[in-house]
């Protein structure tokens, strides 16, 4: 309805292979994007803290995820180790190095997230689906029970936290426990619309092209020429980078201080694993609206029966939100397998057609 | 205009006969050397000998499980044989990975269509083109300065592809919704984006009706043509195998029953009685 | 160095100087493993009839475990009970195959997948809402009591756990081998097509393995309860078998059974003899390195057979 | 083109100079081709169309040769045309589509030495052809793809002969610029052959100036500029693409864009989004009724909103497009249904930045035409002809009747013969027909006024009215002007009439037979509730008849408010019982009336027309599809049509 198409038409490739090569969609995104830097002048602090700064965080993640595992094809339930890793990495490299510029450290821990994506990937060369998935899994306990057991990661802090220093970037304070809401706010947003960016690069040049065969159809894949094993592996790599970020800034950013539980199987791997599939996998707009929805389900269902005037005890409001979170996922998956994303899609074509059917 | 055509048209080697499409066949590219391979038990693959020569049609005829497609997967390395070899432009290659035989300029097709379904046939045709670029990641993340100009110039080579196809219509129709011939045109497309020197097609009129069937003749011969490819087909149509190919193989249960041009394949009794029991679509 | 000589050599010394307390954990570590078989089996069973990888199966065993705690509590006798239970698990198995399964055919596997994720969730809120979530004693009269096996140190418990699962396993593979439902499973598992073709509606096949891992979970449920307490963490032996499952190879059940002991032996001796030299803790997740290292080896598993692709 | 006003713009290759410096790097052609719409600046056409000019004299190309141009609508093919003028010489632009035979007379009768084909299709038929032209020497071809083989030595690949093109330059400076000084305006520019439904076609020659004043005029008229964009898809041997995509092109500046193929038109036309656009009637035709079927598809709430907007629109819309006052609540809801259905309709159609539509040919029906405007599109008719380089008469902004061809195009004079037949004279009086001086002499009078063959008359506000070929128009014996074709069509308008014959020529009175149309009466009647078994029964239906009766008089009440037509007014008519059909002999096939068939078949009915019968039995046989034929018998009731007193004597024009 919106859409006025006529008349934009390509002279160039460039042009014809722009991310938004409409118009419109150019001006919505940009538009989402301004708003999203203006939102702290409205959140209060709650917001910013519990909700918004988390919702960006997992959304990295989840793009990370969806790299590997809607693109590449490969199953994995290690992201909360990957993000981890990012983590204490990120916590190793502030508190050991003096100076250290905060925002090149959490690149840098993002780097050793990828190098142990890389290290996890191997086994994909060999093995398949839930093979992978379970390997990963291997990833997943062992890089946790190491964090907990060897002090040298949690520099043998007695309470076995690591908890993020103060420092500050381009004279703002953007972690430790003085940095603003603010200021963590918009950190993550940046990081976020930069590497989502990126991500939308990736997958729509070569690399994407050969990360989707090799999902769609690994022999003829590797029958055209493209190599496996480098091909998942910077999969691996790139995925466990973004995951590493997310989880660097999980910390610095969002918790302030953590514990291996932070990064478990359920608090983190499943539940970027939802978020990818409800967003939609093989789309990066999809894993930010489902990080959204993961995120913001669990707020309204802490916030919405009070509001309505019914108190229940915390641990029956667990439980009813693990039952209502189960029922939602079973429910989205029969309804629309290929989430959000296509959710969109469906309505973008309507508008561009509107007012015909088709 | 077409990139691809004035970019292969030039090379003609000087070589005794004519192919069918009047290009010069050249000499020896590829030579099957007694090359045997077995699953388990079953024997796929019975010391098969046979020479590919370029710009040459050089089709593999014979019943269903005569071990046609497998000869196939030997060639481009998908299989290892277990004895004989496979020598290719003097290279030694039934040894090599499977990627290599499309980094020497070996593209093939399938016989049950191996599209890359989630994508575009614009992107299955760029897919295609991957070998040949080469900028690492970082740039790609930014799409710009060299990736960027790189995706450009193999985007142009694609649409040159899409255009020698006619398939403009479905540029950025994603494979999975186009009917059957389009498809295998489509992969068609994806192999040729390769620019190969040898090209190797599985059926490739397999399920289609008399006027697709016409076109892929059509294109298998302009490509012959207009690229000099030399190309190894399997079919199952004989019309059109005794019409476009120089030479043809005949294969029964692994093994070799005759080699010659399409006239002395047809009057060798071997082939008749292989024939006769087998009914053919 | 010394690292490596307590990783390399220590273990192997000690092993050789106190066999006994080696074999002893082995038989330790068979009998958990029995209990690794017994998930895992429900895993398979699933797998094979319907390439589902139900990750529920844990949430199963915990719901079962809850459910039979909760009706004892509530002054039914054991029996009663069991087969109270036994009916929810029947019943859970039709709700499943009706709002949920019957939705999803021909969804790829990852999807079912995911949906036996959200199932997980759901069972384990239904059986701690219905039942509370603090730790409870099952007590199914299982004698408790240490004896000596010549100079070996056992545990009737451990060893009746044992049998059960043996049993179990036993009445299994009679099942699967003798009666026409068994045989039919079998059938799906090797070719769908086939198996429907001949006539096996896809609804009354997944009712059925949907129940069995009902009652395998059942049983699961009670020995692993009636050992350490019924509570939350039963859900997690869920994660305990998957590495099983690498081991056997998805679709193999005496592979799950084989797998299980080797994973429980391995566990225990790892935990006796390499522990220390990790600080202790290796078992949650010594198993998954093992099958990793194994499945880069032999990524079909131990009684999957090759696949040979074909284009 | 302020800035070389010095300069003589008199020639294309002299416009084309001139454009290439003023507006050296605006678009000026585009073509969709590899995925994207290539594009060439003014300066890039420049150095294009001087290579191939270059390339052609190297070919041995002389000053007055002619050089046919063959294929669908190509920026390349186009070029060619400055290209021969820059030496010189005629471009003889060919229809594409027509068969070899066609095509050879063309060729033999213009004597042309060269030719640019588009591809190999082309090149075929001029190879099957080449024998029986000995003048052709020299065929230059666009596309390589499957010319391999093609080894002739008068085959030349387009791009090489540019490339000899720009050799040649290097070599020889100054020759191109010379050759291009040595035209000017009188010169011949093209020879356009008209499309031979009559008799041979005939090769009107025209002179640079009659295209480039007249286009020039109308582009002024009209206020196109450099800015605007243009599809070009119709064939280019048609006068109209000549005068708009290179007469038009060229004066202003504006750029030209060519589809993909024929097949991707509608969807080219969606992208580019043209400001200024040309299509014949069947053309917004078919986009009518396809907007309509689809719109019957969408959701109902989807629909009642459509056609609410759609009333709405019908009511003010063009009101608000002609500029005349409409209440702001009307212009609220109008502005709302922009945002709603009209910008999104517009958009789908590819016509949101469509500032002036051109519609010619024939007549549209009325109701089509107002579709478009009402929606905001400036949509207007034209009348001309090749012989007049295009305009003769153009619809003026502010001021559109849909059943007239507008006001005399600027710098045209129109006059109307005692006959009926309208005159012109104007800048872009074609020179003659070329090696055919007899048909020149019937067509041009000595002071050079032209007979258009259409009979018409200009209204009290100088409207021009064209009413039926000249030949077509008769006289009722009281004198009074009839032309049967306008009669039918305003009968063809309404959607139950289907086929209409009127006569009365040398008669009293006029009178009708008429086809009703089986679906739009056919939905009518099971709306009504109507049960009928087919064509013959629902016809004989007295509501039918009252439903046909209700068009006739209101096309007679038309009729009545013009002076000249009021005479002719139809006072019976009878409803057929069989369709008109092609396959009996009645109709062409395409589906236009054999008047000459009908009236011998029909006779006794005609006659019953005339005479004071209320009523005749008939008998006819029918085709069927499957062949069999079958005869019918109907007893049709002639019906009296109501007449409306004209309000001047009828004469009144003359």
């Amino acid at each position: 309805m919106f859409y006025r198409e006529a008349g934009q038409f390509k002279t160039t490739y460039r042009d014809d292979q722009a991310v938004f090569p409409i118009l419109q969609d150019r001006i919505a995104v940009l538009a989402i994007v301004v708003l999203a830097y203006l939102v702290p002048l409205v959140a209060n602090e709650y917001w910013l803290q519990a909700v918004l700064i988390q919702f960006l965080v997992f959304a990295l993640m989840a793009i990370g995820l969806n790299l590997l595992m809607g693109y590449a094809g490969q199953v994995s339930l290690g992201t909360g180790a990957f993000a981890a890793v990012g983590a204490y990495a990120c916590y190793k490299l502030t508190t050991n190095i003096e100076g250290m510029n905060v925002i090149v450290a959490i690149l840098l821990s993002g780097g050793f997230a990828a190098a142990v994506g890389i290290l996890f990937g191997l086994p994909s060369l060999r093995i398949k689906g839930f093979y992978l998935a379970v390997a990963t899994l291997a990833a997943q306990f062992f890089i946790l029970w190491l964090f907990n057991k060897v002090g040298w990661f949690y520099n043998d802090n007695p309470s076995g936290t690591i908890t993020a220093p103060p420092r500050d970037f381009l004279g703002v304070q953007i972690s430790g426990p003085r940095a603003t809401p603010e200021a963590r706010y918009w950190t993550c947003l940046t990081f976020l619309v930069v590497f989502a960016w990126f991500a939308k690069n990736l997958v729509r040049g070569r690399i994407g092209r050969a990360w989707m065969a090799i999902r769609d159809m690994d022999i003829a894949a590797e029958i055209i020429g493209i190599r496996p094993l480098e091909t998942k592996l910077l999969a691996f790599a790139i995925s466990s980078f973004y995951c590493g970020v997310a989880g660097a800034l999980m910390v610095f950013c969002w918790l302030g201080s953590a514990e291996t539980e932070a990064f478990d199987l359920f608090t983190v791997s499943f539940r970027v694993l939802f978020m990818i599939i409800i967003g939609g996998l093989g789309s990066i707009g999809g894993s930010i609206l489902g990080a959204a929805f993961i995120v913001l389900v669990p707020i309204f269902l802490t916030n919405f029966p009070p509001m309505v005037g019914i108190e229940i005890s915390t641990a029956l409001q667990k439980h009813l939100e693990e039952i209502i979170f189960g029922v939602m996922i079973v429910l989205f998956l029969i309804v629309e397998p290929e989430g959000f994303a296509r959710l969109w899609q469906i309505l973008r074509e309507k508008l561009r057609k509107w007012p015909f059917p088709y | 205009m077409s990139g691809v055509a004035t970019e292969r048209a030039t090379q003609m080697p000087e070589g005794a006969t004519q192919s069918q499409t009047g290009r010069k066949i050249g000499d020896v590219i590829m030579k099957v050397d007694g090359v045997s391979l077995s699953f388990g038990g079953v024997r796929a693959l019975d010391n098969v000998s046979f020479d590919v020569r370029e710009h040459e049609i050089l089709a593999i005829i014979g019943p269903n499980g005569a071990g046609k497609s497998s000869m196939l997967n030997c060639i481009n390395g998908f299989y290892h044989p277990q004895e004989g070899s496979i020598y290719y432009k003097g290279k030694r290659r039934d040894t090599a990975k499977t990627y290599e035989a499309a980094e020497e300029g070996i593209a093939r097709t399938f016989q049950n269509i191996a599209l890359f379904k989630g994508m575009s046939t614009l992107d299955n045709i760029m897919t295609g083109r991957s070998l040949k670029m080469k900028k690492n990641f970082l740039w790609q993340a930014l799409y710009f300065g060299p990736a960027l100009k790189e995706e450009l110039e193999h985007r142009a080579k694609a649409e040159a592809v899409i255009d020698f196809l006619e398939i403009e219509a479905i540029r950025k129709t994603p494979v999975g919704r186009l009917p059957y011939g389009l498809q295998k045109r489509v992969e068609l497309g994806r192999a040729l984006a390769a620019e190969p020197d040898v090209l190797l097609l599985d059926e490739p009129m397999a399920g289609m009706n008399h006027e697709e069937k016409e076109d892929m003749v059509r294109y298998i011969l302009d490509v012959n043509d207009e690229f000099g490819t030399t190309i190894v087909l399997i079919e199952h149509d004989m019309s059109v195998v005794m019409d476009i190919s120089d030479r043809v193989v005949v294969l029964d249960y692994g093994k070799k029953l005759a080699e010659g041009t399409p006239d002395e394949v047809k009057r060798n009794q071997a082939v008749i009685d292989a024939y006769l029991g087998v009914s053919h679509e | 160095m010394d690292f490596l000589t307590s990783v390399f050599v220590t273990p192997f010394v000690e092993i050789w100087q106190s066999p006994f307390f080696f074999l002893e954990l082995v038989l330790v570590g068979l009998s958990t493993g029995v209990l690794y078989s017994l998930v895992a089996l429900g895993f398979v069973l699933i797998f094979k009839a319907s390439g589902m990888f139900n990750f529920a199966q844990g949430a199963m065993v915990l719901f079962a475990a809850l459910t039979l705690v909760g009706l004892m509590e509530n002054g039914l006798p054991l029996w009663a009970a069991l087969i109270v239970t036994m009916g929810v698990m029947v019943a859970l198995a039709f709700v499943v195959e009706r709002l949920m399964l019957r939705h999803l055919v021909n969804q790829e596997g990852l999807i079912l997948f995911m949906a036996t994720i959200g199932l997980n969730f759901i069972l384990e809120g239904t059986g701690q809402l219905m039942w509370g979530s603090d730790v409870k004693r099952l007590e199914v009269g299982i004698p408790d009591k240490p004896f000596n096996l010549g100079p070996i140190l056992l545990n009737t418990f451990d060893v009746t756990a044992a049998l059960i699962g043996a049993l179990l396993v036993i009445a299994l593979a009679v099942f699967f081998q003798k009666t026409a439902m068994g045989r039919a499973l079998r059938a799906v598992a090797d070719d769908h097509q086939a198996a429907l073709s001949v006539g096996i509606p896809l609804k009354t096949i997944w009712i059925a393995v949907w129940t069995i891992a009902g009652i395998v979970a059942l049983v699961a449920g009670i020995v692993w309860g009636a050992k350490s307490g019924v509570q939350f963490s039963l859900s997690l032996i869920a994660l305990k078998a998957l590495p099983v499952l690498i081991l056997g190879g998805f679709t193999s059940v005496p592979g799950a059974i084989i797998g299980g002991l080797i994973i429980g032996v391995g566990e225990k001796v790892a935990e006796g003899f390499w522990g220390p030299a990790f600080g202790g803790a290796i078992e949650n997740w010594f198993a998954y390195m093992l099958a990793l290292a194994f499945l880069v080896f032999r990524p079909q598993g131990l009684f999957g057979e090759k696949i040979i692709e074909r284009v | 083109m302020s800035g070389d006003k010095g300069a003589r713009l008199d020639t294309f290759p002299r416009l084309l100079a001139a454009n290439a410096r003023r507006i050296g790097n605006k678009p000026a052609s585009r073509e969709k081709d590899y995925g994207i719409w290539q594009t060439w600046t003014w300066s890039q056409v420049y150095r294009e169309v001087r290579a191939l000019a270059c390339g052609l004299a190297a070919l041995g190309f002389r000053r007055g040769d002619r050089l046919a141009i063959i294929g669908d609508n190509r920026p390349h093919l186009y070029w060619a045309m400055p290209a021969a003028q820059a030496l010189g010489g005629v471009p003889v632009p060919v229809y594409q589509d027509s068969v070899a035979e066609e095509m050879q007379f063309v060729l033999a009768h213009a004597e042309c030495r060269f030719a640019v084909a588009e591809n190999q299709e082309q090149v075929d038929k001029l190879l099957e052809i080449k024998d029986r032209l000995p003048a052709l020497e020299t065929i230059i071809y666009h596309f390589p793809r499957g010319m391999r083989h093609y080894n002739q030595s008068f085959l030349h690949l387009y791009a090489d002969v540019q490339e000899k093109g720009r050799a040649h330059d290097a070599a020889n400076p100054g020759f191109y610029e010379g050759e291009v000084d040595k035209a000017a305006g009188p010169d011949l520019c093209v020879m356009l052959y008209t499309s031979g439904t009559t008799g041979r076609p005939k090769g009107v020659m025209l002179s640079f100036d009659n295209i480039i004043q007249t286009a020039r005029n109308a582009a002024e008229w009209e206020g196109l500029t450099e800015d605007d964009e243009m599809l070009a898809y119709l064939p280019m041997a048609w006068v109209g693409d000549y005068s708009f995509s290179m007469g038009q092109a060229y004066v202003t500046g504006f750029c030209v864009s060519c589809p993909e193929s024929t097949e991707t038109v509608l969807q080219d036309l969606r992208e580019i989004g043209p400001t200024y656009f040309f299509a014949p009637p069947r053309i917004y035709e078919n986009i009518l009724t396809t907007v309509m079927i689809r719109i019957e598809d969408a959701a109902r709430w989807k629909q009642r909103m459509f056609h609410y907007f759609m009333r709405l629109a019908n009511r003010v819309g063009r009101d608000i497009l002609d500029g005349k006052t409409v209440g702001a609540w009307d212009r609220a809801l109008y502005a709302l249904g922009e945002l709603l259905i009209y910008g999104p309709l517009k958009n789908v159609l590819g016509l949101t930045r469509m500032r002036l539509g051109y519609c010619a040919g024939e007549a549209i029906g009325p109701d089509i035409f107002e579709f478009f405007r009402s929606l905001g599109l400036n949509l207007k008719q034209f009348y001309g002809s090749t012989e007049a380089s295009v305009f003769i008469s153009i619809q003026p902004n502010g001021d559109i009747r849909s059943d007239s061809v507008g006001v005399p195009a600027p710098g045209v004079e129109i006059k109307v013969a005692d006959s009926g037949e309208v005159l012109f004279k104007s800048p872009g009086v074609f020179q003659a027909y070329y090696k055919n001086d007899d048909a020149t002499r019937e067509t041009k009078t000595a002071d050079n006024w032209v007979h258009t063959g259409d009979a018409g008359f200009l209204d009290a506000d100088g409207h021009l009215k064209i009413i039926d070929r000249a030949k077509d128009v008769g006289r009722l014996n009281n004198g009074t002007l009839l032309a049967p074709k306008y009669l039918e069509n305003k009968l063809k308008f309404f959607p139950y009439v289907k086929e209409a014959v009127a006569f009365g020529d040398q008669r009293d009175y006029v009178a009708a037979l008429i086809n009703i149309d089986l679906e739009a009466v056919g939905n009518w009647a099971e709306r009504k509730g109507l049960a009928y078994t087919g064509y013959t029964d629902l016809a004989g239906r007295p509501e039918v008849a009252a439903l046909v009766k209700d068009c006739v008089d209101k096309a007679n009440q038309d009729l009545a408010e013009d002076p000249n037509l009021s005479g002719s007014q139809i006072k019976r008519f009878l409803i057929l019982h069989k369709e008109l059909d092609a396959d009996d002999g009645e109709l062409t096939r395409t589906r236009k009336v054999r008047r000459p068939v009908v009236s011998e078949r029909y006779a006794d009915l005609i006659a019953a027309l005339y005479s004071d019968r209320d009523h005749c039995e008939v008998q006819a046989t029918v085709t069927f599809e499957d062949g069999r034929t079958d005869t019918i018998r109907a007893d049709l009731k002639i019906h009296e049509a109501r007449r409306v007193a004209s309000p001047a004597p009828a004469q009144a024009a003359e």
